[in-house]
């Protein structure tokens, strides 16, 4: 791998200049662009595919399980891919898959972050595959005003952060300090969180937001900052808010240790074991984000486009980009939720937007 | 001297002073900068300076000091290991299956642990072999191993967390002797028997060794392969063992427990006066080393930088903590990698 | 031998001046084509497992997604071959699609160079502190590393910055003579450009004799201080090249998006059969090294690999291809 | 012909056995023949020395016979018994210890680890150490030669000399493996040895010989006349012939060694076209100072040579090198031709044309791997390239005509040149500072350590011939010998100071005695 002479360098050298100029195109020769006329494709050619960060968590894998219930459902099979939470490597997939045979291509995709969602966008739209993408999408974004990408679900993150912050608010008796768990700082989700905790403390006036840490989703790194602040604020330290399940169960394990029992500690997901929690009186509240539905809702939205059962213009402005139902979950009602199906009916073409709660404003 | 042309310009031996066998300036650094950072949060932050702050500190330091001893054994060698993240998810995962958990019916208890940290070890065999057999680089045998026990793990999580109800690992990281959890004993323990590897072993005696002046070691004799197997073999338990202590932490097998901790321990051992050129270093400085990231990383929070500005904050005084160390000691011609 | 040693010699005619002859025996070419070996034998493998695989738009998109990778190893290879390595390179890249996607407002068509030109900079400041200061560049850049991400947090106010003119970054998304894409096209002729520049100027000994012994090179007047100051900036300036790459494929800039390419960017290097330790290797290896670790991270799960043993076969499959590639002659002892 | 070549070894007599024997052991090396029928018969109890030029397959053998080469043809006997030999540790167990010339001891080790590395026997048990036993082996080791070092020292902190008996004491270790009287091989012990020990070393020599058997190899031929019993002369890859030391004197080796008469004067002093001098020194040095030397006063004229001796940490290398701008200086001024010298770098020493041989070749003088052609042209840009540009026909044609001109052995000019012999890589060294022509001065640190005669002599003829083209030139000679011969003036420097000045001229040269007065 070295030029081995000096002519050998020059004709090198030359070749590209020469290919330089020979011009440029905007195409790559023999792709065929364009949508595949929608509704053409027959149950049996539909491709599925899912998309997640990665299997090692347990929301994402029950996530790509619902998406091969499914599968299953329509006598198909899911490819699961996973990315890893690298954003590079899911662009290189996504184009990788749209390299290949599009045709009847659904997609169901979880964007790593917001702005990952815009090239996955145009690449589904140039290559005339049905993606729905969940949870990531920039806010001026417009469904709408594409055709392929058929559907944007995601939860409100406003209302969930609001909701358990209003629980946590509730815990500790309206007064008192808190400390906040972000998620990882540059995704919506994480924001959306917060802002939403803001809100809740604008209501609560008596509850005092004493320091605001960073755990990046990640349930060992909010053991060690939860350790920490605790020692930093001792017993001011009323309520720990915590972006999702993960981060709280972390900070749970650190309360443990610490010996604490005092402090309440809410979350986002319910993921089993954040459930568990609640159902053991240690954790307060989480909110719901229904993850096996999530997994097989996006395929049976694009599944129904590609053979025909549903129509993009049929489809409401309003279930382009919705916010899907979601529960507080507290001692209460934990009962409900503690195992989590997947119900076929809700797989039903003319079923799949049943569980809008409203467009995205 | 019957002949005069033997005779050399080297005529008279000066007074040689004794040799050194106490602590050298570049010894003295780590600690010296360990000790100033720590006066300096405690000026600061009136919450640093607390008891409890301290034991949080050394609690902390527990698993990051457990993943330094592996790799202090290998940066010795003048290899580097980045398997930490992958060995250890795999440790993790399989410790959380073997006890008492959610997931089967296993209660292995402590045969468990020592079954996972034999897993470990595996894999850290497997890198060592890949080093010596193949002749690969140690920087893509432990990356590769590092994605291979994350395969492992990955595949043993099957979808679902796997959550740990074993009273005795659990009770780790909750039961406190002398105000320290058990984890922070385990610690000092693991930090003690590396001392005393390097020290009065052979193994570790010639894992220094293949640092200073590995082909000598060929010329008396010695066989450096079993050695360098043994050494990543030894990482990798240590590396196992902290899986562990991670999921004694969360009462939780992740596959994402080592996350982070390949850099991180690497970062410990160099700020500690460990050289990745191998030779030099050990141990204690490692555990030097990792007091002071932990001190740092406690601190800031302490201290109250924004969450935004403290990987920075670190990263530059890490900078500035190894430039301090070196700058007396610069000579013209020094090679600098 | 009476001529003074010193008069300059006056050159004879070529023919009588070569005493022997003596170039690369048939082994040691076989050598140097490795990687590409190892690039058709992954490529086979997964025509194998998928023959859907080697069609032509696949590999063009597969060849469209090295480039920022292999632009990014290809300037870090440079420090390699200086006997350092560049840990922050990532984290540069993904700083500087945050400036790019900043300035592109203001700037306009000037942005590209201009952050391109900050990035190499930036790199040029860490070559500073390795020389003058005599740190190591392994905590140079390890610092840089997460200091450059802080900066990127925190100018973008920790997200996504999106690009509202696409015009600036169009340039990249074109494809030259219809199939191969302007971005590894451009990556070619950086990898290409370096070298000849190598090739064709003293900067190849002094970059080779600084990477094999420093001391040496030093003693014989070789600018060390000066090429590996050289080597950082060009690591940094590929740095924000790939930025730009990466901004064109995801009209945005981010503060993490291309922390995840730091690994594979090494990992490119060494399985290119660079020597780490420095000295022995080259761009081109690296390029190749780049397309074989995409083929890895993305043709693996398109052809079907599951999750948890596409890990274990991608830590097997470049662990093997380093024993393919690197020539044990030209590097004593293996660390 | 004094030359009785040895009669062919007869297998059938078993008495006497000889304590080690070689018989037509042959080794190729791709494009050399560096072993080409070697024969070679040690007694027992005799200390039998070894002669030859670099090249001459000294190396190779004795590599051969501690296994670390294995031959391609020919038998190695050791008491009678056909052996093959595999590796160090198959030789050690046959008794074959050998002390290499590159040091190879670990030096992060302590001396006692190094002495006992690879058997420890007692000293290791289950894999742990037991410091107090190491200990004790390794002061039986060091008692054996009667040395004071600390065995818990570490050991790069020992001096070279201290590192070079520890090695002794290692190899003595293959005592505890055998039986049988070892046979020790010592590969130029003393190139890097003070006076006084080589001394000692001597008298350890002889003492060895009380139970052993050694080969010695040195390129100081009065060295090896002194304690040897018996000189077996290598020549090509071949044993050319034995002399016994009580006959020969160096100058007969010397011609057997290279084939025909040498050189009666070593040195090359031709003394001519000097007399032109002018009076402006070329280089003039005034009160440097630095770390280790202290007001340094030197001027050297142009076509000059002027040696430095001195004592172990007289400071007078790092004088050497920070005229190269290799070492800080606190204060004093050079100026070289009237023009202030720029000490803050090499690159600037270089412009100015300085040139500087450092001593240690391998780590500092050249690049191991790359080629002959790019470590000749490392330096002086304007050699090869036109503009910024390299020219390879102009360097390749500039590179062999040097390669021609320092008669330089070498395939290619695309060789590595750590594939070379010692003296043909510091032929290529220097040539790295000549092939520009605008050399000024040339600051030569040992550049002869470790060279053998022939090339040392090739050595002492370009500095001749460099000197009397104008350059001057500071040389720190290996041995008093070299600085007398080859130096037209002396300085002598100890404790960082230049004390003393001997004039050396042509026809009145000092003693060593003279100078050695001087030092202390």
């Amino acid at each position: 791998m070295k030029f081995t002479s000096r002519p050998t360098a020059i004709v090198l050298g030359l070749t590209l200049a020469a290919a330089a100029l020979a011009g440029c195109s905007e195409e790559a020769g023999g792709s065929s662009s364009g949508g595949s006329e929608a509704g053409a494709c027959a149950p049996e050619d539909v491709t599925l595919v899912g998309q997640v960060r990665n299997e090692s968590n347990p929301y994402e894998a029950a996530w790509l399980d619902g998406g091969d219930a499914f599968a299953e459902q329509v006598g198909l099979t899911q490819d699961r891919l996973t990315y890893d939470g690298d954003s590079t490597r899911q662009q290189e997939q996504i184009s990788q898959l749209l390299a290949g045979d599009t045709e009847c291509l659904v997609m169901n995709i979880l964007p790593n972050g917001d702005s990952d969602t815009p090239p996955i966008v145009e690449g589904a739209e140039e290559a005339g595959a049905y993606l729905v993408t969940q949870w990531n999408k920039p806010a001026d974004l417009n469904v709408a005003d594409y055709d392929q990408w058929l559907s944007h679900i995601t939860y409100n993150g406003v209302e969930s952060g609001k909701q358990i912050g209003d629980a946590l608010a509730e815990a500790i008796g309206g007064s008192g300090g808190i400390v906040a768990l972000q998620g990882i700082l540059d995704t919506g989700a994480a924001k959306d969180r917060f802002a939403g905790l803001e809100e809740s403390l604008a209501a609560n006036p008596d509850v005092e937001l004493l320091d605001d840490q960073t755990a990046n989703f990640s349930r060992d790194e909010a053991l060690a900052v939860t350790k920490t602040l605790l020692t930093k604020h001792g017993d001011d330290l009323k309520g720990i808010w915590a972006a999702n399940d993960d981060m709280a169960l972390g900070a749970l394990a650190a309360l443990e240790q610490a010996g604490r029992t005092d402090v309440a500690v809410v979350g986002i997901d319910a993921v089993p074991d954040a459930l568990t929690a609640i159902e053991d009186g240690t954790m307060t509240a989480t909110v719901s984000s229904d993850g096996p539905w999530q997994g097989g809702i996006g395929l049976a939205i694009g599944f129904c486009v590609a053979t025909g059962e549903l129509a993009v213009e049929d489809i409401a402005d309003e279930d382009r980009a919705w916010f899907a139902e979601q529960f507080l979950i507290t001692g209460d009602n934990v009962g409900d939720f503690t195992s989590p199906e997947v119900d076929a009916a809700d797989f039903e073409c003319d079923n799949v937007f049943s569980r809008s709660q409203g467009a995205i404003s | 001297m019957t002949s005069p042309a033997g005779a050399d310009t080297e005529v008279v031996l000066p007074p040689r002073p004794q040799p050194r066998r106490g602590v050298s300036l570049r010894d003295a650094g780590p600690p010296i900068a360990l000790a100033v950072i720590f006066l300096l949060f405690a000026l600061i932050s009136p919450g640093f300076r607390t008891i409890g702050n301290v034991q949080n500190i050394m609690d902390a330091a527990a698993v990051l000091a457990v993943v330094t001893c592996g790799i202090t054994f290998v940066l010795m060698m003048g290899s580097i290991d980045l398997s930490a993240p992958g060995v250890m998810g795999a440790a993790a995962i399989a410790v959380s299956l073997l006890v008492a958990n959610n997931r089967n019916g296993n209660d292995w208890g402590l045969l468990g642990v020592l079954v996972a940290v034999l897993l470990a070890a595996a894999l850290g065999c497997l890198s060592g072999l890949a080093l010596v057999l193949l002749k690969v680089p140690s920087f893509m045998t432990t990356l590769g191993v590092s994605a291979v026990g994350l395969g492992v793990a990955t595949l043993l999580f099957g979808g679902v967390q796997p959550n740990i109800s074993d009273e005795m690992l659990r009770g780790w990281a909750i039961e406190r002797f002398l105000g320290l959890a058990y984890l922070t004993w385990i610690a000092f323990g693991c930090v003690l028997i590396g001392w005393l590897i390097q020290c009065y072993s052979r193994l570790g005696r010639y894992a220094f060794a293949i640092g200073g002046a590995e082909e000598v070691l060929a010329l008396s004799g010695v066989k450096v392969a079993p050695y360098k197997v043994a050494v990543f073999t030894l990482a990798g338990a240590f590396y196992g063992l902290a899986g562990v202590m991670v999921t004694s932490q969360l009462s939780a097998g992740l596959v994402q427990a080592g996350k982070g901790y390949d850099f991180a321990a690497i970062t410990a051992a160099v700020v500690g006066g460990t050289l990745l050129t191998g030779g030099r270093g050990g141990i204690l400085h490692s555990a030097v080393g990792v007091l002071l990231v932990t001190v740092l990383t406690n601190g800031l929070v302490q201290v109250g930088v924004s969450p935004y500005w403290q990987g920075g904050v670190q990263g530059l005084i890490v900078v500035a903590a190894v430039a301090a160390a070196v700058i007396p000691q610069r000579r013209r011609n020094q090679v600098t990698k | 031998m009476s001529t003074p040693v010193l008069a300059t010699p006056d050159v004879g005619p070529t023919g009588d001046t070569a005493p022997v002859k003596g170039g690369p025996t048939l082994g040691q070419r076989l050598t140097s084509f490795m990687p590409v070996i190892a690039l058709v034998v992954l490529l086979a493998a997964l025509t194998i497992a998928d023959p859907d695989f080697l069609t032509q738009r696949s590999l063009t998109a597969a060849v469209r997604t090295s480039a920022p990778l292999a632009v990014l190893a290809a300037g870090a290879t440079l420090v390699v071959l200086c006997g350092g390595i560049d840990l922050s390179i990532a984290a540069l890249c993904s700083l500087t699609t945050v400036l790019f996607a900043m300035w592109l407002p203001d700037l306009g068509g000037l942005t590209t160079l201009a952050a391109i030109g900050v990035a190499a900079a930036i790199g040029a400041v860490q070559g500073l502190a390795h020389v003058v200061l005599r740190i190591p560049s392994f905590i140079v850049t390890l610092g840089g590393m997460s200091i450059f991400s802080a900066v990127a947090l925190v100018i973008s106010d920790a997200g996504p910055i999106r690009i509202v003119d696409r015009d600036a970054t169009k340039w990249l998304t074109l494809y030259v003579g219809g199939v191969v894409p302007m971005s590894f096209f451009v990556a070619v002729l950086v990898v290409a450009a370096i070298s000849l520049v190598l090739k064709l100027t003293p900067l190849e000994s002094f970059v080779r004799a600084t990477g094999y012994s420093e001391s040496a090179a030093r003693l014989a007047g070789t600018p060390v201080d000066l090429v590996k100051v050289a080597a950082f900036t060009v690591s940094g300036a590929c740095a924000g090249l790939a930025a730009i790459m990466l901004v064109s494929r995801n009209f945005s800039g981010s503060p993490t998006m291309a922390d995840n390419l730091l690994l594979p960017a090494v990992a490119a290097i060494v399985v290119g059969g660079t020597a780490i330790t420095g000295g022995h290797g080259s761009l081109w290896r690296s390029l190749v090294g780049a397309l074989v670790i995409t083929l890895l991270r993305v043709g693996l799960p398109i052809v079907g690999v599951p999750s948890a043993y596409e890990q274990i076969l991608y830590g097997a499959i470049i662990v093997a291809a380093v024993a393919l590639t690197l020539d044990r002659s030209k590097v004593l002892i293996i660390k | 012909m004094t030359t009785h070549l040895q009669s062919q070894p007869d297998a059938q007599a078993s008495a006497p056995v000889h304590a080690l024997e070689v018989r037509g052991l042959v080794k190729h090396y791709p494009g050399v023949k560096a072993l080409d029928g070697v024969d070679l018969v040690v007694h027992q109890n005799e200390v039998l020395g070894l002669a030859g030029e670099n090249g001459a397959g000294k190396s190779t053998l004795l590599k051969a016979l501690v296994g670390l080469v294995r031959p391609d043809a020919g038998e190695i006997w050791v008491r009678g018994e056909k052996v093959r030999l595999r590796s160090v540790v198959e030789a050690a167990d046959h008794g074959i210890g050998m002390v290499f010339q590159e040091q190879s001891l670990v030096p992060n080790l302590t001396a006692a680890e190094n002495i006992v590395l690879g058997s420890e026997g007692a000293g290791v048990r289950r894999g742990l150490y037991r410091w107090d036993t190491m200990r004790k082996l390794a002061q039986e080791q060091l008692d054996k030669i009667g040395s004071q070092i600390d065995p818990l020292a570490r050991t790069d902190t020992l001096t070279f000399a201290e590192r070079q008996m520890v090695e002794i004491a290692k190899v003595l270790r293959i005592e505890e493996r055998t039986s049988h009287p070892p046979v020790i091989i010592l590969d130029e012990p003393t190139s890097v040895l003070e006076s006084a020990e080589i001394e000692t070393l001597f008298t350890q020599v002889r003492r060895l010989r009380e139970f052993a058997s050694v080969i010695f190899v040195s390129h100081r031929l009065d060295e090896v006349l002194d304690v040897c019993d018996r000189v077996l002369v290598l020549r090509g890859g071949q044993s050319v012939g034995e002399v016994s030391t009580a006959s020969a004197a160096p100058a007969e080796l010397h011609r057997m060694m290279i084939g025909s008469t040498g050189s009666e004067d070593h040195y090359h002093d031709t003394a001519a076209e000097r007399s032109d001098q002018p009076l402006q020194p070329r280089l003039v040095v005034k009160g440097l100072s630095g770390a280790t030397f202290r007001d340094v006063d030197l001027d050297v004229h142009a076509g000059e040579i002027v040696g430095i001796v001195g004592v172990h940490g007289s400071g007078r290398e790092d004088v050497c090198r920070a005229l190269f701008g290799a070492e800080p200086i606190e204060a004093g001024e050079v100026t070289l031709d009237g023009d202030k010298l720029d000490l803050s770098g090499t690159r600037a020493a270089c412009a100015a044309g300085v040139g500087y041989v450092p001593a240690e070749r391998k780590i500092e003088g050249m690049v191991g791997p790359m080629s002959v052609a790019d470590n000749m042209t490392l330096t002086k840009q304007k050699s090869r390239c036109s503009g910024p540009l390299v020219m390879p026909q102009k360097q390749a044609t500039l590179v062999d005509k040097w390669i021609e001109r320092l008669s330089i052995r070498t395939p290619h000019r695309g060789t590595a040149i750590q594939r070379l012999s010692g003296g043909n890589q510091q032929k290529v060294v220097l040539a790295r500072w000549l092939v520009a022509g605008d050399i000024r001065l040339l600051l030569l640190d040992h550049p002869t350590r470790g060279l053998d005669i022939g090339a040392r002599s090739e050595v002492y003829r370009l500095m001749r011939e460099l000197a009397n083209s104008g350059v001057a030139t500071v040389l720190l000679a290996d041995s008093l010998e070299e600085a007398i011969g080859m130096s037209d003036r002396i300085i002598v420097m100890s404790d960082g100071r230049a004390t003393a000045e001997v004039g050396c001229p042509s026809g009145a040269k000092p003693t060593p005695l003279d100078l050695v007065k001087e030092m202390v």
